[in-house]
């Protein structure tokens, strides 16, 4: 087994594993009940795949044309830091606009402590 | 490929048509997205595809595509947002301003 | 290599931007504006000057040559529009300066003025199809905010039509270009005509020449002039008499070039379509100019006679209908920009364009009546004022050329321009006097000065004729003798 | 010799002058300074006259435009110094005259004036150019000074329709005189009367010969207000009336005459030309002198007389023109005879038309109407006017011992020639001849004796009657003597005069050396002619009494079919009926005009690839596929179709945006990196726009197409599909050349970029993408105008 | 309580950073490499439109006071500018050139006047897309 | 077979695409349609890396980049829009 | 810290000047020495090395990924499931720490981390709305995570 069939089976693997969590992560968006259950499969799976992929992208690229690039490598920095600030928002902003939680969500302190505020100014 | 290219284009050029003759205005306006967005895949098909590698120099491969379109396209895009930009403005105030976004309804000849 | 090819160009380009940074200083945009268009009237004229003794003059922009950059070339028929483009503006400017709200100069008016002259003189100098496109799109741009500033109703409406109706056609244009390029592999307009050449036109390229025909005939108003009418009557006075005298002119422009220097190999087919089209839109432009009774309107429609009357010359595509189109293409020019300037200080005065509403302007408005009579007669080609010579010319190649019928349709309708251009002399400046002596005393003045200038250039026109017509014949001589261009443009390969 | 030129611009010269002399030297009547000007111009043609009989014509030539065989050239003979003493004579007496009729006070002498002089100069210029391109240059200008002539008064609502009648119909004319001038300019390569003379048989082969001098009839009828085309003179009367003697009836008028005399050495001998202008001639004759005797206004009256004898003397100029037809060349001189008349007549009714408007003029300056029904004895007030109008009547009746009898007489003579000459069913035209000059007495009749004998009604009249001031009656006065002595000396002008202007009609009736000479003489004997004109008077005296029946008869024309009724719903219905055309094609609506241009598209493109057989088809070159691009191209296709089935805006615009993304992707298949990137980014902008601008407004309308209208759309989008499909799919195959690109391929050396694209955009071609990036910014700051303006002007509101 | 965006805008703040580097790269390297003035002057705007939405419109006018119709204009100058210095080299207008010096740090670099042309795209794209977004926005408040 | 690796990983992933659409499109609400767009922002960028793997060039790589950055703003801006429909300009959370 | 940094820097600039070559090679070498140097001298400066920090950091890094993979089972767990079984809900949580950056960092961490997604902050409090995938399940852990995280900041920003 020569390197560059070792670099293509690492590469392989990476990228079908992140892929594969990719595939799960969307299979999350369908299937969980509501926006901000969905937001978890969103901001983690998808992270976590495409990390694996970009990683791939890069060993491939540096083992086989020696390029070590610092696009890919920015780019997984980027991943890391957006995909949770984009969930943050996304759910922030959706239980901000009134979104429900789905009906098997069991607490939500953060609508009784606003109820508890309004009152308090009612009053 | 180039056929498959040309015909997907063709459909594109098909569909745009009907949503342009539509009176619906923003409808006009995605019809002009896809006028235009078909007549960048033709200019790609028609002049052959994948004949060679990215025009990078730094790829170093044997033969490249052709740069020519790929310029042109890319003149042509920025001018097609242009144009697009200001167009959705423009409707977006004439909606706006007139309250309608039916064509029928900015008929000039009629209220005059 | 020639740079000075770049500077009508560029002139108003730099003028135009520079003016975005001094946006509250209106005065100093109105010098900036009037010195960038005296030079850009100067350079041209120099231009002219240059080509008048030694021929065809080329920049191969970045210094590319041709056909892998992009070339300019300046033949007689471009540097002639040029100049008469850059003059035009000039005048509606100064139009603009009493006849435009402070509104409009805080908002870049000038700026898009000047914009619009640089797309319009590209158009004429480019030697690259694509870059022509790029040109049109530049004074297109222009054209539809110029059209939009303001932001009235019936601004907004006409404009958004008119921006449809352009952008689809600016994508066929694209879709052209795309076809021709994968045909022909370039882009140059001489290496075009010389390939099309070698190939002699086949069916292939004669179909795509014919959507260029439908492109340019939307863009000149040729048959396909739905857009015109309603845009032109829903500018600005100043802004309605800049593109009145411009915007169709450069898809006439663009019709003679491509149908002159790369696909004329099938007259039989393109030059009869161009001609057949030419004839519809004379009618149907005299029929509206002669329906209609609201000043702009009128104006439009005449536009349209005249868009057809000039391609009825293209159409036939022989040194003497060439000359007289192009004469009488310079002529329109001038003629449509004054009559739209006093048009729009009529309409100032009236506050209104219903021609039914107006009465017994020449009392108080003495010059601008004898301005506006003058320039009725020349737009309807009485002699011995501009249109007289252009359309003899026209008339007599249509003549020898057996388009007897072609020929009669052009009488007949410039006699209905004459009919309905007579019609709003009458009912303005005729009749009982409404206005009282101090009423308005101030509007309307600002067309004087550029109105003056203009018949006089009309009159100069009419009887330096033969002067005008070296110039103008020379352009008529690379028409119909394409290698000229071609070797001018190639000279600089030995 | 340059004098000429000089003489003919001077009137135009004059113009700037006269509102100066106006403005500042009010105390003068403006008049009196231009009378200079035609007193001048008689005196300095006059002079020629005296030479003129004996030296050839004077021709001058200066450039105009060569290049299009354009000279300004003069070519004086006696035809065009016949004119040219018209002009100028009937000019400086009309000038002097309108000096007392003309108030200084209340009218805009300058306008007056200028205009006049306008008209003066181009008539000269008419009369005196020998191309006919110049010619056609002046005599348009005198079609525009009569238009601001008859519009002088312009607040009268009669006035401007009358001046905008005379101008159309005139005008309809002189275009398409043009057109026929231009036709010949083809028949024969030149626009030189004299150089066409000269061609002669070469260009009467010609297949546009005859359509050329149809096409100049109808500037000829027009100008001369022939029938049909006379009715925009009667109209033209709102002219004050030192105009309508000077333009309406002396002049201007008579331009046509003159172009039909000029151009009778070219055209003459046709038989189309003999008898178009024959028959038309006689139609206005008689319609003329029928409807003159209807009218009760005076200056209607003298216009409709005007018609009618400006029709006799073409019906003369026809007849005479045969003279030059080679089948009657035995009897050519009898036709010259019509001819001699026709000139004879010519002067005579310039004369007495002349004077007779002048005193129409008197009588509704003194009078205040011209209404024939409020007048009656004035000849107890006005004798000397009595005594003027009636030589005028008189002459113009066709009664010794005034001139217009003798013209009267040879009228016969020409149209009796015309019939004994050309065969006995020509005996119309001395019959239609005859009746008409019944006609013609009739109304010289009612002219005097409607207005002076009879019962005198001061009553219903605004003013007193009296004689008018002596400095009004001079040009009249002159007039009329002129009538008197042209009957007792007629001679006096026939040698040096009428003789050689007849030559000069007729130059080949005479090439042969010929002799003829002119001689005229009041007393024949008792022939035929003579028989006539008693005739005329026993039977006219008869109708005179008759005339109240008669007029009966007229009435009962319904108003309806007159044809100033058929040229005013003419009028109207053009307007109408191109208002309803127009509106049918620009109805408004941009669906509709972009349907336009897609099917123009679909003809005139499809059209011509299926016809020249432009469609190629081959699959061989066509790169692999793979199924990944598959699914996107067919994702592309479901985008697009669902589109077109949705109702929804927010899936309408998803479906553009995946459309744009999956399209970026494919750039990215292509080979193409900064497509892609590019592409990806504006797809995003767009996408955000599309949202911010219609997506989150409020949905105001919500509209059903009908299903007829959609298949129509669907029919339209297919052919545009196809079409452009096609050419693409030919095209694709059909690379007939090296591309321009392998030369961009080197651009590292060239460019040193190692981008290819990147390098076209910013070196190779960067001329576009400076140009691109204005595009942007002219958007950009255009999309801010359209904001901000909106803005400030309602802070304004 | 009171909720911030300090989650929100700290990360952005870091992010800006980022883009903006990654823009600058994109503008200089797209002589070799894909990218070029337009595509780095659009993602700058990105970064400055993320600032928009992070912060408010008047603080990041504060920061950062530029008339981007101005900036527009001043970058098409820019690049007609660079075309018209070839006047002074008696050159066709618009004539790129490029030479290469050994630079520290870098070694050799190629210097390219068409650099100085993309950065007038690069300053024309920012102002214009930050005046429509700016005005749309503005508009709708 | 790493090719066919590719593929299939090609393959797999656009199917992720289109599952993610169909949140896209059935909502309900808006909020689910914005993180199913950031997800197949994410997604992309990871077609891309493998499409560029196939293609052998390193030609698009700032591509993967630029995806993120667009993915990242359009999420950030509609949120923000979603909660104060405004999408910027607010004078931020007070 | 920023002293010892700058200090380094200095020494790598001055390497490379003594070296009289100027590429990135020299420099990382005289910035690997600088370093040590620096490493050596520590006690002479005020605050404590700044070499230290970098492991933090990469303490701070390693816990992460472990959650990170963690997290992603979970959720991976949950979703590939026939039926769900969670029971989704907001919870109120408190943090010690203060300064934007950190808590900005805690909250990518704990985003990213299983089953938890923070919702809303008020740092002057200091406290967080955290949305999780099953409160009953995860609320232990997350506290825990959330304790360890807070622990490695510290560490690294102060
Ligand atoms: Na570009
Ligand atoms: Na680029």
């Amino acid at each position: 087994m020569d390197a560059k069939a070792m670099i293509e089976i690492v590469v392989g693997i990476l990228v079908i594993t992140g892929t594969i969590i990719s595939l799960i992560s969307s299979l999350g968006i369908i299937r969980l009940p509501d926006v901000y259950n969905r937001a978890h499969a969103s901001t983690k799976s998808a992270t976590l795949g495409i990390l694996c992929i970009l990683l791939g992208a890069f060993l491939y690229f540096f083992f086989t044309h020696g390029v070590s690039s610092i696009r890919l490598l920015l780019g997984i920095v980027f991943v890391f830091l957006t995909a949770p600030v984009a969930g943050h928002i996304i759910i922030r902003s959706a239980h901000r606009s009134k979104v429900t939680l789905a009906d098997i969500s069991v607490q939500d302190d953060l609508q009784d402590y606003l109820e508890s505020q309004k009152n308090v100014e009612s009053k | 490929m180039e056929t498959f290219i040309t015909i997907i284009a063709g459909i594109l050029f098909t569909v745009g048509t009907y949503l342009i003759l539509n009176k619906n205005l923003l409808r006009i306006i995605l019809g002009i997205t896809l006028f235009s967005h078909a007549t960048h895949l033709l200019l790609m098909a028609i002049n052959g595809l994948k004949k060679g590698a990215a025009p990078l120099l730094g790829e170093n491969a044997a033969s490249y595509t052709d740069p020519v379109p790929q310029a042109l396209i890319l003149t042509s895009i920025v001018i097609s947002f242009a144009l697009t930009a200001f167009l959705l403005v423009l409707g977006y105030r004439t909606y706006v301003e007139l309250g309608t976004d039916n064509m029928k309804q900015l008929r000039g000849n009629t209220h005059e | 290599m020639s740079n000075v090819l770049i500077l009508p160009i560029i002139i108003p380009l730099l003028t135009g931007m520079l003016m975005i940074f001094f946006r509250r200083h209106v005065r100093m945009q109105q010098w900036l504006i009037v010195i960038s268009l005296l030079l850009t009237i100067g350079v041209s004229t120099f231009i002219i000057h240059r080509i008048f003794r030694q021929g065809i003059i080329v920049l191969d922009v970045g210094g590319w040559h041709a056909p892998y950059g992009i070339s300019l070339v300046g033949d007689m028929l471009s540097a002639l529009l040029v100049l008469i483009a850059s003059i035009i503006c000039l005048m509606c400017s100064l139009f603009a300066f009493g006849s435009t709200s402070n509104d409009h100069k805080v908002h870049f008016v000038y700026s898009y003025i000047l914009l619009l002259l640089c797309g319009v003189n590209g158009s004429f100098l480019t030697g690259d199809i694509f870059n022509l496109f790029v040109f049109f799109e530049v004074m297109l741009i222009s054209s539809y905010v110029l059209l939009a500033l303001g932001g009235k109703k019936i601004q907004l409406r006409e404009s958004i039509k008119y921006v449809i109706i352009n952008v689809i056609s600016s994508t066929l244009f694209v879709i052209a270009i795309a076809y021709l390029y994968s045909i022909t592999g370039t882009l140059n307009m001489a290496h075009l005509s010389e390939r099309v050449a070698t190939i002699g036109q086949d069916g292939l390229l004669t179909t795509v020449s014919l959507l260029f025909l439908s492109v340019f005939a939307l863009k000149s108003g040729l048959f396909l002039f739905f857009w015109l009418p309603g845009s032109y009557s829903a500018a600005p006075p100043a802004i309605a008499a800049l593109f009145a005298a411009l915007l169709t002119k450069v898809g006439i422009y663009a019709i003679i070039r491509t149908f002159t220097l790369i696909f004329y190999h099938q007259p039989e087919i393109t030059h009869t379509i161009i001609l057949c089209m030419a004839a519809i839109t004379m009618i149907l432009g005299a029929l509206g100019a002669v329906s209609y009774w609201e000043i702009r309107k009128i104006l439009a429609y005449n536009v349209i006679v005249a868009v057809g009357f000039i391609l009825f010359g293209v159409g036939m595509r022989t040194f003497e209908s060439l000359t007289g189109a192009l004469f009488y293409l310079i002529h329109d020019m001038l003629a449509k920009a004054l009559i739209f300037i006093l048009g729009g200080a009529i309409i100032s005065i009236f506050g209104s364009d219903k021609l039914r509403n107006f009465s017994g302007l020449l009392l108080f408005r003495p010059s601008l009546g004898w301005l506006y009579f003058i320039a009725a007669l020349a737009l309807a080609g009485v002699p011995p004022l501009s249109g007289f010579v252009g359309k003899v010319i026209i008339l007599k190649g249509g003549i020898t050329e057996g388009h007897l019928i072609m020929s009669v349709i052009g009488i007949v309708t410039s006699l209905l321009v004459l009919y309905s251009v007579i019609k709003i002399f009458i009912h303005s400046f005729w009749g009982e006097t409404l206005l009282s002596e101090g009423d308005q005393k101030a509007t309307g003045t600002s067309a004087l000065l550029p109105g003056s200038i203009l018949v006089t250039f009309i009159i100069a026109m009419g009887l330096g004729a033969e002067w005008v017509l070296t110039y103008v014949e020379q352009a008529a001589e690379v028409m119909t003798n394409p290698s000229i261009y071609i070797d001018a443009v190639f000279k600089q390969i030995d | 010799m340059y004098l000429l030129y000089i003489a003919i611009l001077i009137p135009f010269f004059s113009i700037p002058f006269i509102p100066l002399l106006y403005k500042y030297v009010h105390r003068i009547h403006t008049g009196w300074f231009v009378l200079v000007i035609p007193v001048l111009l008689l005196f300095f043609f006059a002079r020629y006259y005296f030479v003129q009989q004996t030296i050839e014509p004077l021709i001058l030539s200066v450039p105009w435009i060569p290049s299009l065989n354009i000279h300004f050239t003069i070519y004086l003979d006696s035809l065009s110094l016949l004119f040219v003493l018209l002009i100028t004579g009937v000019g400086t007496l009309v000038v002097f005259y309108s000096i007392f009729y003309m108030s200084k006070d209340r009218e805009k002498l300058h306008l007056f004036y200028a205009y006049l002089m306008l008209f003066m100069g181009a008539m000269l210029g008419s009369v005196l150019s020998d191309n006919l391109l110049v010619l056609y240059a002046f005599w348009e200008l005198t079609s525009v000074s009569s238009f601001l002539l008859i519009a002088f008064w312009y607040h009268r609502k009669r006035s401007r329709y009358g001046a905008q009648k005379s101008m159309f119909i005139t005008m309809s004319g002189g275009f398409s005189m043009l057109l026929g001038f231009i036709m010949l300019y083809v028949t024969s390569g030149t626009f030189s009367i004299r150089e066409l003379i000269l061609l002669g048989d070469q260009i009467s082969q010609h297949s546009l010969f005859i359509p050329a001098m149809y096409f100049i009839f109808l500037g000829v009828f027009t100008k001369s207000a022939q029938f049909p085309f006379h009715i925009w003179l009667p109209d033209a009367m709102e002219a004050p009336t030192p105009i309508s003697a000077y333009l309406h009836s002396a002049t201007m008028v008579k331009a046509g005459v003159y172009l039909v005399a000029r151009l009778t050495p070219i055209f003459g001998g046709h038989q189309e030309w003999f008898w178009t202008i024959t028959i038309i001639g006689l139609i206005t004759l008689f319609i003329g002198s029928l409807t003159a005797i209807r009218q009760s206004d005076l200056k209607a009256l003298l216009a409709f007389s005007t018609i009618s004898q400006i029709g006799l003397i073409m019906s003369l100029l026809g007849i005479g023109s045969m003279s030059l037809n080679n089948q009657y060349s035995d009897s050519s001189l009898l036709f010259a005879g019509a001819t001699l008349a026709a000139i004879f007549h010519l002067i005579n009714h310039s004369i007495f038309k002349g004077c007779l408007f002048m005193m129409i003029g008197i009588l509704d300056h003194e009078t205040g109407t011209r209404d024939i029904r409020r007048l009656g004895g004035l000849i107890h007030v006005m004798p000397v006017s009595f005594t003027l109008t009636m030589i005028g009547s008189f002459s113009m009746a066709g009664l010794p011992p005034f001139s217009g009898f003798l013209s009267k007489e040879m009228f016969f003579s020409g149209a009796l020639t015309a019939s004994r000459t050309m065969g006995s069913w020509f005996i119309f035209i001395p019959i239609i001849a005859w009746v008409a000059s019944i006609f013609t007495f009739v109304y010289c009749m009612i002219l005097i004796f409607k207005v002076f004998i009879g019962p005198y009604k001061p009553l219903p009249l605004d003013r007193k009657p009296h004689e008018a001031p002596f400095g009004m009656l001079v040009s009249p006065m002159i007039l009329a003597s002129l009538v008197v002595i042209l009957f007792f000396f007629p001679n006096l002008i026939a040698s040096s005069l009428l003789e050689p202007t007849v030559k000069a009609i007729l130059p080949q009736a005479f090439a042969n050396g010929r002799e003829w000479h002119v001689h005229i003489s009041a007393w024949h004997g008792f022939n035929t002619e003579l028989l006539m004109t008693m005739g005329i008077i026993i039977l006219g005296m008869l109708l005179y009494k008759y005339l109240t029946k008669f007029r009966n008869i007229y009435e009962s024309i319904p108003l309806k079919f007159t044809l100033n009724q058929a040229y005013d719903n003419g009028l109207v219905a053009m307007e109408r009926i191109s208002g309803k055309l127009i509106r049918f094609y620009m109805y408004g609506s941009t669906p509709l005009y972009l349907s336009y241009l897609f099917v123009f598209v679909i003809v005139i493109v499809g059209g011509s690839l299926f016809l020249l057989n432009g469609f190629i088809f081959d699959l061989s070159n066509n790169a692999p596929i793979e199924l990944y691009e598959y699914m996107l191209g067919f994702t592309i296709v479901a985008a697009a179709i669902y589109m077109v089935f949705t109702k929804s805006r927010l899936i309408s615009i998803i479906a553009v945006s995946v459309i744009g993304y999956i399209v970026s992707l494919f750039f990215v298949i292509f080979r193409a990196p900064d497509l892609a990137l590019t592409q990806l980014v504006v797809e995003t902008i767009s996408t955000a726009l599309f949202l911010l601008c219609f997506y989150f407004l409020p949905r105001v309308s919500k509209y059903v197409t009908p299903m007829k209208l959609n298949i129509r759309n669907a029919i339209i989008a297919i052919g545009v599909g196809m079409t452009l499909t096609l050419i693409g799919l030919s095209t694709q195959e059909h690379h007939l050349f090296d591309s321009i690109a392998e030369y961009y391929k080197d651009s590292y050396t060239l460019a040193g970029a190692k981008n290819i694209v990147n390098a076209i955009l910013v070196d190779f071609r960067a001329f576009d993408t400076m140009l691109e990036i204005v595009v942007l910014f002219a958007a950009g700051v255009g999309i801010y105008t359209l904001i901000k303006l909106r803005h400030t002007g309602r802070k304004d509101q | 309580m009171k909720f911030t965006d300090v989650f929100l805008q700290t990360a952005i703040k870091i992010l800006v950073f980022i883009i903006m580097t990654f823009s600058i790269y994109v503008l200089f390297a797209g002589h070799h490499n894909p990218g070029g003035g337009f595509i780095g002057g659009l993602i700058t705007a990105s970064a400055l439109v993320l600032l928009y939405i992070a912060f408010d419109l008047q603080s990041v006018r504060d920061m950062m006071p530029v008339d981007f119709n101005q900036l527009a204009a001043a970058g098409v100058i820019v690049a007609v500018l660079t075309g018209t210095a070839s006047f002074l080299f008696h050159v066709p207008f618009l004539t790129q050139t490029f030479t290469y010096v050994n630079l520290p740090l870098l070694g050799k670099t190629e210097l390219a006047s068409a650099v100085i042309f993309d950065l007038g795209v690069y300053m024309t794209v920012i102002g214009t897309t930050m005046t429509i977004i700016t005005s749309i926005s503005e508009d709708q408040k | 077979m790493f090719d066919t690796i590719m593929l299939l990983a090609m393959f797999l992933l656009s199917i992720s695409v289109v599952i993610a659409l169909y949140r896209v499109i059935k909502g309900p609400s808006i909020h689910d349609r914005i993180l199913a767009l950031d997800s197949i922002g994410y997604i992309v960028i990871g077609i891309v890396a493998v499409l560029s793997i196939m293609l052998d060039s390193h030609a698009y790589l700032e591509t993967i980049l630029l995806i993120g950055i667009l993915a990242f703003l359009s999420t950030i801006a509609l949120s923000k829009y979603m909660e104060g429909g405004v999408v910027n300009g607010r004078k931020s959370n007070d | 810290m920023t002293t010892q940094i700058l200090l380094n820097l200095l020494i790598a600039f001055v390497w490379m000047l003594l070296n009289e070559s100027w590429n990135i090679v020299i420099f990382g070498m005289g910035y690997a020495i600088g370093f040590f140097i620096i490493l050596s001298m520590r006690r002479f400066f005020p605050e404590p090395f700044y070499g230290r920090k970098i492991i933090f950091i990469f303490k701070l890094f390693s816990l992460f990924i472990i959650e990170l993979l963690k997290s992603c089972v979970v959720v991976i767990r949950q979703v590939t499931r026939p039926k769900l079984n969670i029971q989704p809900g907001i919870f109120r949580s408190e943090t010690v720490l203060k300064s934007d950056f950190e808590i900005t960092l805690l909250s990518t961490l704990l985003t990213l981390t299983p089953g938890s997604v923070v919702m809303e902050i008020d740092p002057e409090a200091g406290v967080m709305f955290i949305h999780a995938m099953d409160v009953t399940e995860f609320r232990n852990s997350i506290t825990k995570t959330k304790r360890k995280f807070e622990k490695a900041i510290i560490e690294v920003m102060r």
